[in-house]
């Protein structure tokens, strides 16, 4: 089992016949996900591979294909009109790997998702990978394994980084989440954590969070409500100096808070581990874990 | 992206926001003849992309001419937190009644633009939050239906109560405040203070607008308004080169992918007792050029005493990221030792390309950064 | 018992201070109403006729006097605002007397009444009077009576010449309900009609339309489906010259649709007696009316 | 309030949609002249407040300078369905390739602003209705988000199946059509047809604006845009002095407070036989000067023969009322009978004191509207 996704997910992918967009379609085809559909306005009719069906609009993937989940890989200027694109069409997930999409278009989308019952992972993201289950977006498969751990990250090659480490050990994952970077998200480290703290097949899991906002303080008020799996985290960006963007649009340490000593204290207050390099992770989340 | 206090201004302007005049002079002369155009008395107010002018003597009332003369010359070239002053903004002195504060700001929890606003106007926001939360009124607007005509007067009267015709002007800034946020795609928008005269008249004296810079792809205008000498050389070329990057001051040059590994790894360096030059992250990409610019950025620095990638082969394989450091390292002389890992697709592959190399190898990211530490001596 | 309103009924007036508001605000007490509160900004504190409390906000009228009911009479330019200060403030009845009310204006009202559950009367009409409950409007007291007709109208004195009529043959009525003649209203027909169907203490209903629209064809056969209580009906514009707007905003017939002669049809259809004057509104209804 | 075309296309202007350049004429001179300027060949069309004009010969192709005098001289002057034309726009002809249907009116039915679009383009939207109602395209716009990109593009792509960069093209048209309807609060907007030129450029060749009467009190530019030559002379008096009035062919004038008892009154003179001058609501004033100032209007047409008046005395009383247009009789000499009803609060009052009065009183609607035919002869 896995969080989100399941046997039935069947994507559309918005911007296949883009470079990256086509790239990682073929990635998560090759990992057996379900694409069925595609879409790019214009390229109606043509197929990608001489397998999937593209289509102009996602409601006619919906409509031809039963696509219900949406990858987008398309540019920022179109990327809030692409996630509405597909909310509107009936997918019930949307995964926004796009990065750069401007904050003020990502307020107005998120009440219409809201409105729709829509979940949005991302924008400015990795997607989510569920071993043998299905690939949307750009986790890289070969890392991965089955197993009972679920991870969840603002970040991306932080949480290969990490992902790799748990394979290494033996530690097989339920679901490798990246929630991405940005201060305005669609599913944040609370929704992840009901959904893994909910999901019978994932049995620990592992945060890794990162300077900026409060997210982690809330996960772990959470989690020590209502936790009872074993937990492990991080948090990068211990040496940012504040005011200052560290890539992410959301990573800035502003007017004193979202600094990682913060978040760290709000972790340790709860009760998680929080490891220092993160090569102390496995092992802490070995050490706490009644297996 | 910050903008100075005067071009904020001249946005609140453009949206109907009650600004006093003003000019920007760069010189002594430039101030006082503004000071003749706009009559006295006038504030010469130092414009620097940092907050605390005033503390710092950079913010200064003039009743003559003298006056002015003597501040604008003590102002211009002070340095302010870092900051050295090139420019001052002559505007007329307003006798002050009351001042208030009305900003607004992206809020992470709402996911909504949150209007802030506060009888404590004058004094830096966050110093209010911390001293006096209950003094902060905050609104988070819903974007369907925007800032509406009852939800900003209820604020104005709790900030003037019983004062209906001061609420209603307050009112009506936090209106056009919101529609300037938008417009302009604000990350921040603060004015601070909001005045009233005497007479009863609000205006808007002192502001601050920082931009999305996801957004700005849209204004193509916004670049002009950039203090090209305010920004630090190596940042701005980084800016230019596409590279997301911030300088430090340690003597460990820092290439990595991914902005999170980025930050790991600053964080690792400091963990084994190093001081990390930089924060960059080069993208997914194994493309050589790149590279050259990200590292010809970083060797600017002459602090740095070695260059350390740090890099996860996902997507990208390691053995084509192998290359492509090979490729850039070939293009231009590097006299610091350059530490290498390279985890992930094609590890193995990637290492034995390097290993025909002068750089220096790593298997884990804690080998890479004690090796590279080690070499910076 | 009547629709909408009950002894529970506390209305706050927007714009009491004003000529309008003050006057019609004396009639309502007159009657029986219960006005807790006033509303205009800048007289908070006032009292109204030494009687009632003024605020700046309906907000403190809700908190400090329990209105749960307003009656607007602002200028035209503040009255979509003032419709939406009422519902934001928790009032799940709002009545709206204000003319000229810029349609864009409502267009943009409507959804946000609909998220909070609240219903709108109006704008642009007379308002409602449930005899010897509460009156709430400025429909004139002197011309009702209690008793078991449902009237509901898109008219103001069209209305009170029916009232008067009925009132003279000895029909009381339980609510006597102006909708309003702008294209967009809060509270139409289809929702008087369900009410008045549901209500017990109605017996028979009067429905009075005019050109514009489609609602009275919707009512109709809402009716033929729905209701078993006698309905009569009436349509006032039979005369009038397609394009031009017969001074409600609503009123005109356009591209050929909204016409007297439609309606009459589809209620006719409906098995709704259509009056041709309304001095035959209150016989026609005695004749189907079997008490 | 309607418009005419090249104001709409003023407005379609502002608001980027593209619109070819073109300027109006009131003499053959100017259309030369305009002609001259835009160069052969030109559109010379007709500039009246109705559809139509083109079946009337009031819009014309003009290859020649010969044809631009020719067809100017026949169409200004021309009368189309009642209305004289007075000024003709010149535009130039372009080449057609395709034309559509872009408009948006108030719905009620889902109290949102409705765009329609059909690859109909050209024709009336109502004859479409009629014919082919399938082809028009619906969608009631939500004003929380706006046309949003994926919906116009939707029905763009339905018009112009296979051809994204038109169906882009109509979609941006519909976004800014959106934008300028609410900015103009308009209750219609069309662009009728918007056309493809060979080479795939859009083009919004012709156009109709209506403004929302409620509306204008925030557009104190829109009284500019009104053509007054257009107007019934007796309906711009009547808006001028505030009365809600329409002209109508009969005998009887009917002043009425409110406007379905005004509507009920006309059907009722029309059930007993007569002709109804006119619409009149005189509201719920008993204010001498507005009865003055609609008798003088109604009067002014020689057609009338008797004045009804008939009036419900709700929160006005009826002795009010009486007194008042008793008042407005004696201002002023009437030599057609005048039957009044009053009926409503105080009406034993109000008839006792028309009793003293030449003025012919009734109880009801039906006794008044009778003796009014009756006196009408």
């Amino acid at each position: 089992m896995a969080i989100f996704v399941d046997k039935d997910t069947r994507v559309v992918v918005q911007g296949i016949t883009g470079r990256d967009g086509g790239f990682h379609t073929s990635e998560m085809m090759a990992y057996g996900t379900k694409v069925v559909a595609g879409c790019t306005p214009g390229r109606g009719g043509q197929k990608f591979q001489d397998k999937v069906p593209v289509f102009d609009t996602v409601r006619e993937a919906v409509a031809n294909e039963g696509a219900n989940t949406s990858v987008i890989f398309v540019p920022p200027a179109g990327a809030a009109g692409a996630i509405m694109e597909a909310a509107d069409a009936g997918c019930k997930l949307v995964v926004c790997i796009t990065e750069g999409v401007p904050t003020v278009d990502m307020v107005r989308v998120m009440p219409y998702l809201k409105e729709r019952g829509v979940r949005l992972v991302g924008p400015n993201c990795p997607g989510l990978l569920a071993p043998g289950i299905a690939k949307l977006g750009i986790l890289p498969a070969s890392i991965v394994k089955e197993g009972p751990v679920g991870l969840v990250s603002r970040s991306g090659t932080l949480t290969y980084e990490v992902v790799y480490q748990l394979t290494a050990a033996g530690l097989g994952q339920t679901t490798c989440l990246g929630i991405g970077g940005d201060p305005i998200i669609g599913t944040n480290f609370l929704d992840a954590i009901e959904a893994f703290n909910a999901d019978p097949a994932t049995e620990a899991f592992v945060m890794i969070g990162e300077i900026g906002g409060d997210a982690e303080e809330k996960a772990a008020a959470y989690i020590k409500a209502h936790v009872k799996k074993p937990v492990v985290s991080f948090i990068a960006g211990q040496t940012a100096p504040p005011g200052k963007r560290m890539g992410h649009a959301g990573a800035i340490v502003s007017g004193g808070t979202g600094t990682a000593a913060e978040k760290k204290r709000a972790l340790n207050d709860a009760g998680i581990p929080v490891a220092e390099r993160p090569m102390d992770i496995v092992p802490q989340l070995k050490s706490i874990w009644k297996r | 992206m910050n903008i100075h206090e005067y071009q904020a201004k001249e946005i609140f302007a453009r949206h109907g926001l009650p600004v006093p005049p003003g000019e920007v002079a760069t010189t002594v002369g430039e101030a006082v003849a503004l000071a003749g155009k706009f009559g006295l008395p006038v504030m010469v107010k130092s414009q620097v992309l940092t907050g605390g002018r005033g503390k710092a003597g950079g913010v200064k009332f003039c009743k003559t001419i003298d006056d002015v003369k003597e501040n604008a010359s003590k102002i211009l070239g002070m340095d302010i937190k870092g900051h050295t002053v090139r420019k001052v903004l002559v505007t007329p002195a307003l006798d002050i009644a009351s001042e208030f504060y009305v900003g607004m700001l992206i809020d992470r929890t709402s996911q909504r633009v949150l209007l802030m606003c506060s009888a404590e106007g004058g004094m830096e926001i966050e110093q209010v939050a911390k001293d006096k939360p209950e003094a902060i009124l905050k609104l988070p607007i819903d974007p369907r239906f925007g800032l509406l005509d009852h939800e900003a007067l209820e604020l104005g009267l709790k900030m003037c109560p019983g004062e209906v015709k001061k609420a209603r002007q307050l009112a009506t800034a936090m209106q056009k405040l919101y529609a300037a946020f938008l417009a302009a795609d604000a990350s921040l928008a603060e004015i601070n203070p909001f005045i009233f005269t005497p007479d009863g008249i609000g205006h808007a004296i002192d502001g601050k607008v920082s931009f999305d810079d996801n957004a700005m792809y849209r204004h193509a205008d916004y670049e002009a308004l950039r203090d090209l000498e305010a920004e630090d050389p190596s940042e701005r070329q980084a800016r230019e080169a596409n590279l997301s990057f911030v300088k430090l001051e340690g003597n460990v040059g820092c290439l990595v992918n991914g902005a999170g590994l980025a930050m790991a790894t600053m964080d690792l360096v400091k963990y084994y007792g190093g001081q990390p030059a930089n924060f960059l992250d080069i993208g997914g990409s194994s493309n050589p050029e790149k590279v050259v610019n990200a590292l010809k950025i970083i060797l600017q620095d002459k602090a740095v005493k070695v260059i350390l990638f740090n890099i996860f082969g996902g997507i990208t394989r390691c053995d084509d990221v192998a290359n492509g450091i090979i490729k850039a390292t070939e293009m231009m002389t590097i006299d610091v030792p350059i530490v290498v890992r390279l985890t992930g697709t094609n590890e193995a592959e990637g290492r034995a390309l390097l290993a025909k190399t002068k750089l220096h190898p790593a298997e884990t990211m804690d080998e890479a950064v004690q090796k590279a530490i080690a070499l910076a001596g």
